[in-house]
Parts: structure tokens; C-alpha cells; sequence
């Protein structure tokens, strides 16, 4: 039951070794130093009333994802952040492809589509590389991806063409680069 | 170097409404709501990204410039998860998606 | 601001558009039965409205609009169709009666309109009572940068003290009533 | 420029209304309110410079955040039944 609800939102499990450790007072401490970033960034004021307020602010979020138990390697990935910077710029190129691609299949006067529903092959050793590689696919357009179990991701897509660069499995490739 | 400026904002920003646009007449055009998720896609990724660089352009280096890319990344997080989410749920709840041949299993 | 813009006396051309993409919604929300689909249209509702504050200028109240319109009810109106079903019985009593009230109501109101001064005049009364002194000397006096949280937090703190504690109250007898319910059917299992 | 914009964002959002109007299906409505949901992000940070007061952009993230929030929750709702932690 705990597997299906957390299903709704990633359609992952969660993986067996997330029990607490001394990494979670690290990610702790790295969660709070961005959440004050975040705060300065958006404030914009500098006298010490408000600095104040802002790191019991911070100490209070912190202290709340302490007690809902979101602070593990799902909840604040600090390992792979840096392995994912050769990663973007070329999923964003797929995206521009795709998106240029979609927009003719659109405005097309008879629609240039033959949607097809198949499960494609996901190699990823973590769970959050699993979400990655399913965040990657929906966020190109043409392809969806509308289910997840281990090992697989069921996707939609709107035709045989985006589909069968999906089955190439460079994407996958690469996600899984990712996790390093 | 302004007119640069304003001519790169003027060809982000009227892409990006392209962008939007197309994803619309594509919500209202595809025949099913499997085959409406793929323009939603376009209004998520290009039209956001076009429209908030132009933006970004015109705002300079400063902190509204550092706003709009946090609501790109806040756009970029949460637009696939939702997509997916809504995607799941109607393939859960037994909707069929739409085909071209009608033979398909 | 500047005056052309806080002086103008009609609509625009997008607040045009936005009212007419909020008559639509409503029209839509009158004739459908689907309680969830018109709790998520509501919540467009709200959407639409929040960017016509902005465009009205009253960026607080479309603050407002989004985090409770948009937001909170959306998830307490979810939270009741929950407990009552989603679909919305058929109406047994004639409707004209309670159309011919709210017309009235809406007559009066428009009415009542005329009597206001322009939207943005610098010389009505809301603008010449205390505002002025406000503006002037609020960042100075309570140290806070953002006029409207000045005056609801410093210059009205106990009037919002106590809009507070009325609210708090409520969620809580709310949260009883909802959490009662919920350990009976565990009970029962 | 950035007016030429709002209008453009506009006419989008009409398309997504009228999609959420129309249905048929719940999610379709839920799709078109997402998508509407990510417009309205964009025209209020566009309307902030029509008017040159940049600073709405602050409405524009708390919309970003409600805007997922709500599509999760009514999907909770419809796949099971409840919102808190389960009947």
C-alpha cells in the first residue's frame, strides 16, 4: 500500500538501504544553506531584522522535513548535481528537436500522428535515475511516459518515429551516465 | 548593443508565443486525451523557456532576472511530474488511448 | 506608479479579454454536474481572476487570491467532495425565483456603483484619509518594506490578531470534525 | 513588445479554456487547467514588465507551486477516493 500511494508521484520504490545514517545531518546542513539562498535571493533585503528572521525560517523547514522523514538520497540528490551538467544541454537539444517536430505534426492539415502505447526498457541501478530518465522522456515532447515498475517505463507517444528514437535507448544511456 | 538587445527579446519572446499558441490549437485539435499530453509538452518546455529568456533579457543581471530562472526550474520540476501524474491516473482509471488503425490490440 | 496609469477610467483591452474568459468559466460551472470538474474550474477561476488583479494593480490581493483562492480552497472543497460524492444531484425546485433574487442583488449592486469615486482618483476619500500618512512615514515607523504588510501587521496588529485567532479556531473545529469521522470508520473495520 | 506578448499568452489560455469547457474526460480538464495554470505563470511575469514594476514575478512562483499542488491533489482525489492519509 505504502508503495502504490508513493506511486501516484514518482511510481518508484523505495529502495531498501534509505535508512538514516550520518549523511543526514550533511543533507541537513546543505538543505538549510540553500533554502537560506533561497530566501536572500528572493528578499533582497540585507538588515539583520530580516536575516534573523530568515534563519528561524530556514531552522523551522528543516526541522519539518527532519520529522516527515524526506531527508534521504531520494529527497535531496547532492550526489549526482554535478554529473548531471554534461546531461542538460543535450536534453534540451532533444527537446528543441522534439518540440519543432510536435509543432508540425499540429499545425499539419490531416494531424501527422499514429500514437502508439509500449513498454521501453530502463537500466538505471537507482530509483531517482529511474525518475530522471522518466522526467527526461515526458519532458520531451511527442514522447509521455505514463507508468513506471522496475526496470521498465510504459510510454506514449504520438508517433512511431519519436518511439523508435526513444528505442535507440541513447537517452537511457546517458541517464544512466548520469548516476555515475 | 540595445537594439541587439530588443531585436533577440522581440524574436525570443514572439517564439515562445508561437510556442504557447501551437500548444493550444493542439489541445483543442488532437482527437484524444492521450494524444493532448504531447502539446501540452510544447506550452511546458519551448514556450516557457523562449518567453522567460526574453525576459531574462531585458531584466539584465539583477534579481528579477535570478526570479525568472527559478520559475523556469520550478516549471521544469514540477511539469512532468504532473504530466505524468495526470497521464498514470487516466491509464489507472481504464482509458483507452486513440489509435489510427483500428485493427491495433 | 505612474499617473496615466493609476488615473485610467476604462478597461483595457486585456482586462476585456480576461472578463470574458471569466463569464465563460462561469456559464461552464453553472451547467456542469461534476463536482470535481467544477472545483478544478473553480480553481481557473481564481487563476484568471489573480491576473486581473495584477492588471488592476492590486498585486497583494491577487497574492491573496492565488495562496487561498487557487490554493486552500481548492484543497478543502476537494476534501468535502470527498466525504459527499462527486456528482451533483438533480434540482427539484423551479429555478426562477432564486435567479429573480439574484438579479435584484446584482441591480442594486451596479446601482450602488455610481455613487463611487473613479478607479484610481487621487481625491477620493480612501486615498485622502490616512493613506498619506502611511505612505510617507510606514517604512519609517514600523521598519517594515512592504506598505500593505505594514498596515496589516503594525498600524492594525490586534484587528489581524484577532482575524488570526477566528481562523485558527475554525481549522481546528474543522480538523475535529474531520478526524472524528475518519477514527469512527477505522472502528468499524 | 511585452503587450504584443500578453495578447499572445492570452489567446493561448482562451484555446486551454475552452478545452477545460469542453472535456470530455476529467483529465482532459485536468491537462487544459494544468496547461492554462503554466500560462498564467508566464503572463503574470509578462505583465510585470507591461507595467514596469517587475516585482510581480513573486506571484508568478507562488502560482507555479499551487498550480502542481492542486493538479496533484484533485488527481489523488479521483485515483483514490481521499486526500489525507487513507480512509
Amino acid at each position: 500500500m505504502l508503495i502504490e500511494r508513493r506511486s501516484l508521484l514518482f511510481a518508484v520504490h523505495r529502495s531498501e538501504n534509505a535508512k538514516r545514517t550520518g549523511g543526514d545531518l550533511v543533507r541537513a546542513i546543505s538543505l538549510y544553506a540553500a533554502l537560506y539562498g533561497v530566501w536572500l535571493l528572493l528578499s533582497g533585503f540585507f538588515s539583520p531584522f530580516f536575516l534573523g528572521i530568515a534563519a528561524v525560517c530556514c531552522a523551522l523547514v528543516v526541522y519539518i522535513a527532519l520529522r516527515m522523514d524526506v531527508i534521504d538520497q531520494e529527497g535531496h540528490p547532492v550526489q549526482i548535481s554535478w554529473r548531471l551538467i554534461p546531461y542538460l544541454p543535450w536534453l534540451a537539444w532533444q527537446i528543441v528537436r522534439a518540440n519543432l517536430d510536435v509543432t508540425r505534426r499540429v499545425f499539419s492539415r490531416d494531424l501527422d500522428i499514429d500514437p502508439v502505447l509500449r513498454w521501453v526498457p530502463a537500466s538505471q541501478r537507482t530509483d531517482l535515475g529511474t525518475v530522471i530518465y522518466a522526467n527526461s522522456i515526458t519532458l520531451t515532447p511527442g514522447t509521455v511516459s505514463t507508468d513506471v515498475e522496475p526496470g521498465r517505463i510504459r510510454v506514449h507517444a504520438l508517433s512511431g518515429d519519436a518511439m523508435a528514437e526513444l528505442e535507440t535507448g541513447e537517452m537511457n544511456a546517458r541517464v544512466r551516465d548520469v548516476e555515475g | 548593443m540595445s537594439a541587439l538587445i530588443d531585436g533577440l527579446t522581440w524574436l525570443l519572446l514572439l517564439g515562445g508565443g508561437f510556442f504557447v499558441v501551437a500548444g493550444g490549437a493542439g489541445l483543442l485539435r488532437m482527437p484524444d486525451f492521450f494524444t493532448r499530453l504531447h502539446p501540452a509538452g510544447l506550452v511546458d518546455t519551448l514556450g516557457a523557456v523562449l518567453i522567460i529568456l526574453g525576459l531574462v533579457l531585458q531584466a539584465g543581471f539583477t534579481q528579477v532576472s535570478a526570479k525568472l530562472v527559478l520559475v523556469l526550474v520550478l516549471l521544469f520540476l514540477t511539469g512532468p511530474t504532473a504530466t505524468h501524474a495526470v497521464s498514470n491516473a487516466a491509464l489507472v482509471s481504464g482509458l483507452m488511448p486513440w489509435t489510427k488503425r483500428k485493427d491495433n490490440d | 506608479m505612474d499617473q496615466a496609469k493609476g488615473q485610467r477610467l476604462i478597461l483595457t483591452a486585456p482586462d476585456i479579454v480576461l472578463l470574458t474568459l471569466l463569464l465563460v468559466t462561469t456559464i461552464a460551472l453553472a451547467r456542469l454536474r461534476n463536482l470535481v470538474a467544477v472545483i478544478m474550474l473553480l480553481g481557473l477561476y481564481s487563476l484568471l481572476m489573480a491576473v486581473l488583479w495584477v492588471s488592476f494593480d492590486a498585486v497583494d490581493v491577487a497574492f491573496t487570491e492565488a495562496a487561498v483562492g487557487a490554493g486552500v480552497t481548492t484543497i478543502l472543497m476537494l476534501a468535502a467532495v470527498a466525504l459527499i460524492g462527486r456528482e451533483e444531484k438533480p434540482h427539484r425546485h423551479n429555478p426562477l425565483g432564486p435567479l429573480l433574487i439574484v438579479v435584484a442583488t446584482g441591480a442594486a449592486l451596479i446601482y450602488a456603483t455610481a455613487e463611487m469615486p473613479r478607479f484610481g482618483d487621487p481625491d477620493a476619500p480612501a486615498q485622502q484619509h490616512v493613506a498619506p500618512r502611511y505612505i510617507e512615514d510606514g517604512p519609517r515607523e514600523t521598519g517594515v518594506p512592504n506598505m500593505v504588510t505594514a498596515v496589516l501587521a503594525s498600524y492594525r496588529g490586534y484587528d489581524t490578531l484577532g482575524e488570526i485567532t477566528v481562523i485558527f479556531t475554525a481549522g481546528i473545529a474543522v480538523m475535529l470534525l474531520i478526524g472524528a469521522r475518519r477514527r469512527k470508520r477505522e472502528g468499524d473495520q | 513588445m511585452f503587450d504584443v506578448t500578453a495578447a499572445i499568452l492570452l489567446v493561448g489560455m482562451a484555446f486551454a479554456l475552452v478545452r477545460a469547457v469542453l472535456g470530455p474526460t476529467i483529465y482532459d480538464r485536468i491537462l487544459a487547467i494544468n496547461v492554462h495554470g503554466t500560462k498564467t505563470v508566464l503572463l503574470i511575469a509578462v505583465l510585470g514588465f507591461v507595467t514596469e514594476r517587475p516585482d510581480f514575478l513573486d506571484l508568478s512562483l507562488v502560482y507555479a507551486l499551487i498550480n502542481f499542488i492542486g493538479t496533484i491533489a484533485v488527481l489523488k482525489l479521483i485515483k483514490y477516493g481521499y486526500l489525507g492519509d487513507g480512509p
